[in-house]
């Protein structure tokens, strides 16, 4: 059973190396065998974790060691998976949220030329979150930390026509790649202090010390800002967050799968799995609830200013990691909740994006809520699928994101002192910002007037429904993010089934739970009760209102673009430009002017030699003179 | 005594004086028979390098396979030549990157399609064009291959000096399709600029040779020999003062760091990389500049243990500026191929770093980077260089939307392009890892600034990659052709070995480790031990 | 009389040949001026032999003149076939080995 | 010769002579220097050096003394004479220096060389002359041959090479080489043939010459003058005798003679036309024009 756990990694790779390398004749049927791999991880998948149910708890940890990678005297890394609860739910979102997208862009993509590749870049991408969340040692994942990001390179700039998505794939790239630097000199810090970066010596597991332990608070709050910085990379924290909303660019499936599910939600899985560094890092844990409270509002006030549909979700996904990193910063008071509620973000995210992408879809690709409006009437299934994803998470009782949410803002509590009261009320601060902009997006969408217009091409819309092959994952994905709280919190089965990786502690809250959880509902309320005053009564101008200047920087991403580009960019390149300079007239001019000097002199010098050979015989003469004088002057002497 | 070095350094040598003895003219044919034969002779010498790997025992003794033949007796110079690791990843890495060059360019030395040649296919040179470029290029193996080989001091510098006359002729007499009325000019200056830079390194060390072997034979080691010479020194029975070994030391290295190329020596190579073909001037960056990290690794070390010690500071310090100043001059750069030269210039950087940060993982980092590297440009730069000959201009700004006519060939670009920001999973993580790592356990601060780098690459990759082949399809790349088969040949073994050494570098690990392990210990150096290692850990399980 | 003023001589002689060498332009004066520069070095060398008591200085002077003898061949071979080119025996007209 | 000279003392004799010789020496060089022609000045090294082997015989060289007489004088010198005829007797130097301050500073130079050469060998300890009269006990030519034959034989042979490289090096430099192999008459005809412009044997000069015949060019059937039987220098310098006018009188005359003589009408005999006419109708191209040059190329 334990060989499947390579296979899980190795059937998207293989289907990903397939459809690359397979060229043209796989055009036709190329998507179906994506779809194929990515639903036999999904199987394989199941099938560990039906054994591993079948394990006892302190045995459901399995090590596969596959092969030496870097073997270089201490320093040795290997090609090893560890697949124990934390992974096995990462790999289950993981190929069930992914085969379901690929389900829905075999519709979405149908008329694009270049399909088989999509399908190729999205199994690569199965293939490196896989390796992401299996690896059993930091190296590892960082290969596969790189290789989502190599797929959501590919994948936002799909349509590389376009100037924006090429941009918007490299920017991604880029403020990643800082991220990336946070988690190498993360392992170079591990290396450097316990001469491993592997999980099980390091970490530790159930019942075990890690080595971790032995090390000063000093270097663990090193390491553990670092990965923080790698995390923040990943998963859009501020202070690189600025990509995400770019990174809208990309088709709508990959904005689903990728900027919402699961590889931005790869910092959380990071942060929770690094538990043992953080927990004994204080300092290094502040820091990481710091961040992520600063998105959680951050994201939410750029969410309530986008008309842009994906851009409004980037924002409110940027929001809800922050409560995810949020809680995995509480220590084990939140590990386990941060984990419930990116999965439950990942159903109903997926679900609003796969929903925007069928209004999308039925709107020629126009992305403008202000040209929506009315289309419950035209796309029900949508409405319906969109709505229930609205629902969960706004927090609505009884869904998903009520569950997941609550028991969040509940820990942020249990922090206990003033720090607590003020994660609290950041928290519930959030989620009345997520029910206010959450019911923009709704009733700008589906409510209201319709106000679309015809493109510039002057198509008018004919809002349609999507094709099943897109309605169905739809409605899976509905139902996770109805039922899938309401299971996880029944009996508490995710807290136990996570407790033995994770640990967990219980804080001690000055609010009782149903305090907490009425706040919270009553916090959701307002927030819908404002958005509807604003958008729900009144007849919503197309052409966007000015706005204060909260709202026109939050429509500018806060001004992150403008800070990023006059701290960094500019700067940047003018030192490049500097440099260039400087290399071409400093260093070379420096060269190339003591060669000229030298040229220089030797073409003064060259006129001695004008080619009469008496003027020459004069000079040997001279010469001979003046031997003959010094050889007296000096036996004189 | 085996012949195999012998006939792996022959083989090449000979191949060159047959491809410069055959027919010339101008038809296609006789040029095929020319290109065809230099190819078979470069595969011939790929087997005999295979089979060298094959025969070196990782385990066994530091040189392997040597031979020795008395040359110079009066100052006890032999023709020696032994295997040890390093030596023979680099052999094997110039025995692949041949035959990768030659296909690639098979049509740049035919006088209508590269630049260079005269107008008039019939006059004397032109005639002689196709068999000139593919004999000098096997010549340049020879040498090389002897340099990697030589475990006499004298004998490689005679052929590390030597190898500047092909090169120099590769690169002033043979341009690529972009190279307008200025370019031969443009080119004559690279190439003098090459021989210059080159050659006074040469002399310098040729100073330092003569005055080790003067201070050698004073102690009554009347030889050039390598093994008896860092033997000597390592047992304490050849001792060299510490100012003379400073001196010695400074010779040997300024040579190499010219060769390397090291900040703040590097401004030969844009040129040079520039001007040339693509195929020279993959051979220059990924083969013969090699040599001189390799020298690095090999004789400055070896020989002058404690001053490489004192120095590697103020080396790492330049290797860092390297670092960062030449990806930041990729950054700003509008040429494609001087752009790669400056990434070059960047790599340079991290396999000096790696060298002389003096732990194992800096120095076999180094060796994997050094033919990682070579693998991965050789990779990015013969598809730059299939890019402009198609379009025939080497400016950035030419270009744009190119993956849109040209998929497969932009798809080789990005592989070639994430393996040179060193993407995790390709050879060049491996390796730019390791000297992170082995830097940053003894020098942490000077390890993470380096990991700037890092993000630095990304940018001119993606840069370089996104204005030349996404967005619109500019009317000048419109009707491009996609690659063909030999290009497909060119690329896809690189691309296939990009791919095997980031996932399975193990086979090469093992030989280079007991190298290293043996210089290190030349050096009297210790990898820094964790301050809480994992071993030690009660309940902490030992991998 | 002393036999040094033999030297004398020859150091005057070699002094006007030298000095001709470099105002004359004639290259068969040229030539001739060197001739006499042989002959000055030759009667020097005869002195040196009477003042040493051997033969020596005889012999090498012998060798002088058989040396002067073969570059006269050449030499005068040269200019033969210069003039035959240039039409002239100037040497000033032959500059070409200037940049 | 002189027995004083064998020893290291000098007789008054010697003395003597060796002023007189010194004063024709110095007399000779400095003549050789400022003759203008340069026979002038070979004939005053030939005298210089004539009483340089007097001074040589006088010092106990007497073998040396003759060979310059016969080496130097003979040999040498009639082959700067021989050069000269060659060259052209007549040859001045023109006076006019076109260095600038090479003459100057030659005279400097000399003059320092001197003084210091001078100065050098007055500065010597040269008091004590051995004499050769041990050396030349069985006689100046057996006392060199012993040398020349023992101790400098390798000298002496090298030597030897040395002068049969320079004959043949002189002979080398002398001898006019042929860039190419002259055509032979098989090529010219054939290359004529192809050249299609004269392809019969060129015209003849003096058919109608009586005197002085070069410069009288043959005539054309029509009786214009056919130019290129004369040769170009002449034609250059419009020195043809042209005698066609005459000719043709006197052929007019001779078929008026032969009409008369057979009683021919006068209507039948042939139009004379005046020149100027014929030569407009006489077109043969002369040497290649032109145009033909282009045209075949």
């Amino acid at each position: 059973m334990n060989s499947l756990i390579p296979l899980l990694v190795a059937a998207p790779l293989a289907g990903a190396a397939l459809l690359l390398l397979g060229g043209r004749r796989l055009d036709r049927f190329g998507h179906w065998l994506a779809t194929a791999f990515a639903a036999l991880s999904f199987a394989f998948g199941l099938a560990l974790l039906a054994s591993m149910l079948g394990r006892e708890t302190a045995e459901r940890q399995v090590d596969v060691n596959l092969f030496s990678w870097i073997p270089v005297n201490g320093f040795q890394a290997d090609v090893g998976f560890q697949l124990d609860q934390l992974s096995i739910t990462f790999v289950l979102l993981i190929t069930g949220v992914g085969t379901l997208i690929h389900l829905y862009s075999v519709g979405y993509m149908a008329h694009d030329e270049r399909r088989r590749r999509f399908f190729a870049y999205l199994n690569l991408f199965l293939a490196a979150m896989l390796l992401l969340v299996l690896a059993d040692n930091y190296l590892l994942l960082y290969v596969g930390w790189e290789g989502v990001g190599l797929a959501s390179y590919l994948l936002i700039g799909f349509w590389q026509h376009k100037p924006s998505a090429a941009t918007a794939a490299k920017k991604a790239f880029l403020v990643n790649r800082v991220g990336d630097m946070g988690l190498s000199i993360a392992i170079m810090l591990m290396f450097a202090e316990f001469g491993s970066f592997a999980f099980g010596p390091l970490l530790g597991s159930e019942g075990t010390a890690g080595a971790v332990g032995q090390a000063s608070e000093g270097k663990l709050t090193a390491i553990g800002l670092m990965l923080l910085l790698a995390a923040c990379g990943k998963s859009a924290q501020v202070p690189l967050q600025s990509w995400l909303g770019d990174a809208m660019e990309g088709p709508t499936p990959v904005s689903a799968l990728i900027h919402a599910a699961t590889m931005v939600t790869a910092g959380v899985y990071l942060i929770t799995r690094s538990a043992s560094i953080f927990n004994l890092a204080p300092d290094a844990q502040t820091t990481v609830v710091v961040v992520g409270a600063v998105t959680l509002i951050f994201g939410a006030i750029v969410g309530c200013a986008k008309d842009d549909i994906k851009k409004a979700l980037a924002g409110s996904t940027m929001s809800q990691i922050g409560y995810m990193i949020l809680a995995a910063g509480l220590g084990p008071i939140g590990y386990v909740y941060a984990i419930m509620h990116l999965v439950t973000h990942g159903f109903f995210k997926a679900g609003l994006f796969l929903g925007a992408g069928s209004v999308m879809h039925g709107m020629n690709d126009e992305v403008n809520m202000r040209h929506y409006g009315g289309l419950r009437k035209y796309m029900p299934v949508t409405f319906v699928t969109f709505g229930l994803g609205y629902l969960a998470i706004i927090g609505f009782p009884g869904l998903s994101g009520f569950f997941s949410k609550d028991k969040i803002i509940e820990a942020a509590f249990a922090k206990g002192g003033t720090e607590g009261w003020i994660l609290g009320g950041v928290t519930l601060l959030g989620a009345a910002i997520t029910a206010f902009y959450m019911t923009r997006v709704m009733l700008l969408t589906f409510f209201g007037e319709k106000r679309w217009q015809p493109d510039a091409e002057g198509h008018e819309p004919h809002p349609h429904e999507s094709p099943s092959t897109m309605k169905i994952p739809m409605i899976v994905l509905a139902f996770g993010s109805v039922f899938a709280g309401g299971l996880f919190t029944l009996n508490s089965s995710f807290l136990h089934w996570l407790e033995p990786v994770t640990g967990h502690a219980e804080g001690d809250s000055p609010l009782s739970p149903l305090t907490v959880t009425l706040i919270t509902t009553l916090c959701m309320v307002a927030g819908v009760a404002v958005s509807y005053l604003m958008y729900g009564r009144s007849p919503v101008p197309v052409v966007p209102p000015v706005g204060s200047a909260l709202t026109r920087a939050a429509r500018r991403d806060l001004l992150q673009d403008d800070f990023n580009h006059a701290v960094l960019v500019r700067p940047g390149s003018a030192l490049a430009a500097a440099l260039v300079y400087f290399d071409s007239r400093g260093l070379d001019g420096f060269v190339n002017g003591l060669a000229a000097t030298i040229g220089g002199v030797s073409s003064r010098l060259r006129r001695i030699q004008n080619g009469y050979v008496r003027s020459y015989a004069l000079s040997m003469f001279g010469g001979t003179l003046v031997l003959v004088a010094t050889t007296l002057l000096m036996r004189s002497v | 005594m085996s012949y195999l070095l012998t006939a792996t350094c022959a083989v090449p040598a000979a191949g060159a004086v047959l491809t410069a003895a055959l027919p010339a003219g101008t038809d296609d044919g006789r040029r095929r028979v020319t290109k065809i034969v230099a190819l078979a002779v470069s595969l011939a010498t790929l087997a005999l390098a295979a089979l060298v790997a094959v025969r070196f025992e990782p385990g066994g003794a530091r040189y392997q396979l040597t031979e020795s033949y008395s040359w110079i007796r009066s100052f006890g110079i032999t023709f020696s030549l032994g295997a040890d690791g390093i030596g023979t990843v680099l052999v094997l890495l110039t025995a692949v990157l041949v035959p990768v060059v030659l296909l690639a360019s098979w049509h740049d030395a035919d006088p209508e399609r590269g630049a260079g040649g005269t107008a008039d296919p019939a006059t004397f040179e032109n005639r002689r064009r196709t068999q000139a470029f593919f004999a000098l290029i096997l010549a340049v193996e020879a040498m090389v291959l002897v340099s990697f080989l030589a475990t006499d001091v004298f004998v490689f510098y005679v052929f590390f000096e030597a190898m500047l006359i092909p090169m120099y002729f590769l690169i002033g007499g043979f341009g690529d399709r972009a190279g307008g009325p200025e370019s031969a000019r443009q080119r004559s200056y690279a190439a003098v600029k090459f021989l210059l830079y080159n050659l006074l390194g040469g002399l310098v060390m040729l100073a330092a040779v003569i005055g080790l072997y003067v201070i050698a034979q004073d102690q009554g080691f009347a030889t050039f020999d390598l093994p008896t010479l860092t033997g000597a020194v390592a047992d304490g029975k050849l001792v060299v003062n510490p100012t003379a070994e400073k001196a010695l030391f400074l010779g040997f290295f300024f040579a190499f760091a010219v060769k390397a190329p090291l900040w703040p020596l590097h401004t030969w190579l844009p040129n040079a990389m520039g001007e040339s073909t693509a195929g020279t001037a993959v051979l220059i960056t990924a083969v013969v500049d090699k040599v001189g990290t390799f020298a690095m690794l090999r004789f400055c070390l070896g020989l002058f243990p404690d001053a490489s010690k004192t120095f590697a500071p103020a080396i790492l310090v330049l290797s860092l500026i390297g670092i960062m100043y030449g990806a930041l001059l990729a950054v700003g750069q509008k040429d494609i191929k001087r752009l790669i030269a400056y990434a070059s210039i960047s790599h340079f950087g991290f396999i000096i770093m790696g060298i002389f940060a003096m732990t194992s993982q800096g120095q076999s980092g180094a060796t994997l980077y050094m033919v990682n590297h070579g693998i991965s440009t050789a990779a990015l730069m013969l598809v730059a260089g299939f890019l402009i000959s198609r379009r025939g201009s080497r400016l950035i700004a030419d270009y744009g939307g190119v993956q849109k006519v040209a998929p497969v060939l932009a798809g080789s670009f990005l592989i070639g392009g994430l393996a040179t920001l060193s993407l995790p999973g390709l050879a060049p993580f491996v390796s730019e890892f390791l000297v992170l790592v082995g830097t940053f356990t003894r020098y942490p601060v000077i390890g993470i600034i380096a990991t700037f780098g890092i993000v630095l690459a990304a940018l001119y990759v993606l840069v370089l990659y996104q204005r030349t082949m996404t967005g619109p399809v500019k009317d000048s790349v419109r009707g491009m052709h996609d690659l063909k088969v030999r290009e497909l040949a060119v690329v896809a073994p690189l691309v296939a070995l990009t791919i095997l050494l980031g996932v399975y570098p193990k086979p090469l690990t093992d030989i280079v480790n007991p190298a290293v392990d043996a210089t290190l210990s030349q050096v009297h150096e210790t990898d820094p031990a964790p301050a809480h290692p994992v071993a030690a850990t009660p309940g902490g399980e030992q991998k | 009389m002393n036999p040094v003023n033999y030297l004398y001589l020859a150091g005057l002689l070699f002094t006007i040949g030298a000095s001709g060498v470099l105002i004359r332009r004639n290259a068969i004066v040229l030539f001739m001026c060197v001739e006499l520069m042989l002959n000055a070095s030759n009667l020097a060398l005869v002195t040196f032999s009477r003042l040493h008591g051997n033969l020596d200085g005889q012999i090498i002077a012998f060798f002088t003149m058989v040396v002067a003898a073969a570059e006269v061949v050449v030499g005068l071979a040269i200019i033969v076939s210069i003039f035959r080119t240039r039409h002239s025996a100037s040497v000033d007209d032959s500059n070409l080995m200037k940049l | 010769m002189n027995a004083l000279a064998l020893t290291g003392a000098t007789s008054t004799g010697e003395a003597v002579q060796f002023w007189i010789l010194a004063v024709i020496a110095v007399g000779g060089a400095l003549g050789m220097l400022l003759m203008r022609k340069a026979v002038h000045s070979a004939l005053c090294l030939a005298a210089t050096m004539i009483a340089l082997a007097v001074c040589y015989m006088a010092q106990g060289a007497v073998f040396l003394g003759v060979v310059q007489v016969v080496v130097y004088t003979g040999a040498i010198m009639m082959l700067f004479l021989f050069v000269m005829m060659l060259v052209g007797v007549t040859s001045e130097d023109s006076l006019k220096e076109q260095l600038k301050g090479q003459r100057f500073a030659a005279v400097f130079c000399g003059l320092g060389f001197g003084v210091l050469l001078i100065a050098g060998i007055a500065n010597a300890k040269l008091d004590h002359f051995t004499g050769l009269a041990d050396a030349n006990a069985e006689g100046n030519v057996q006392g060199l041959a012993r040398l020349i034959f023992t101790k400098y034989v390798w000298a002496f042979e090298v030597t030897g090479a040395l002068l049969i490289t320079a004959a043949i090096g002189a002979m080398v430099l002398t001898h006019r080489e042929h860039v190419k192999a002259p055509s032979t008459q098989r090529e010219l005809a054939a290359q004529r043939v192809k050249d299609n412009i004269q392809v019969p044997p060129m015209p003849a000069p003096g058919v109608y010459a009586r005197h002085n015949a070069v410069d009288v060019p043959g005539l054309l059937p029509d009786g214009s003058i056919a130019e290129d039987s004369v040769m170009a220098t002449l034609r250059e310098r419009g020195q043809i005798r042209d005698v066609s006018q005459e000719m043709l009188q006197r052929m007019a005359e001779l078929e008026e003679t032969t009409a008369d003589w057979l009683g021919r009408p006068s209507s039948a005999r042939p139009p004379v036309a005046p020149p100027e006419q014929r030569r407009a109708l006489q077109k043969v191209p002369t040497a290649k024009s032109p145009s033909a040059e282009e045209g075949s190329e």
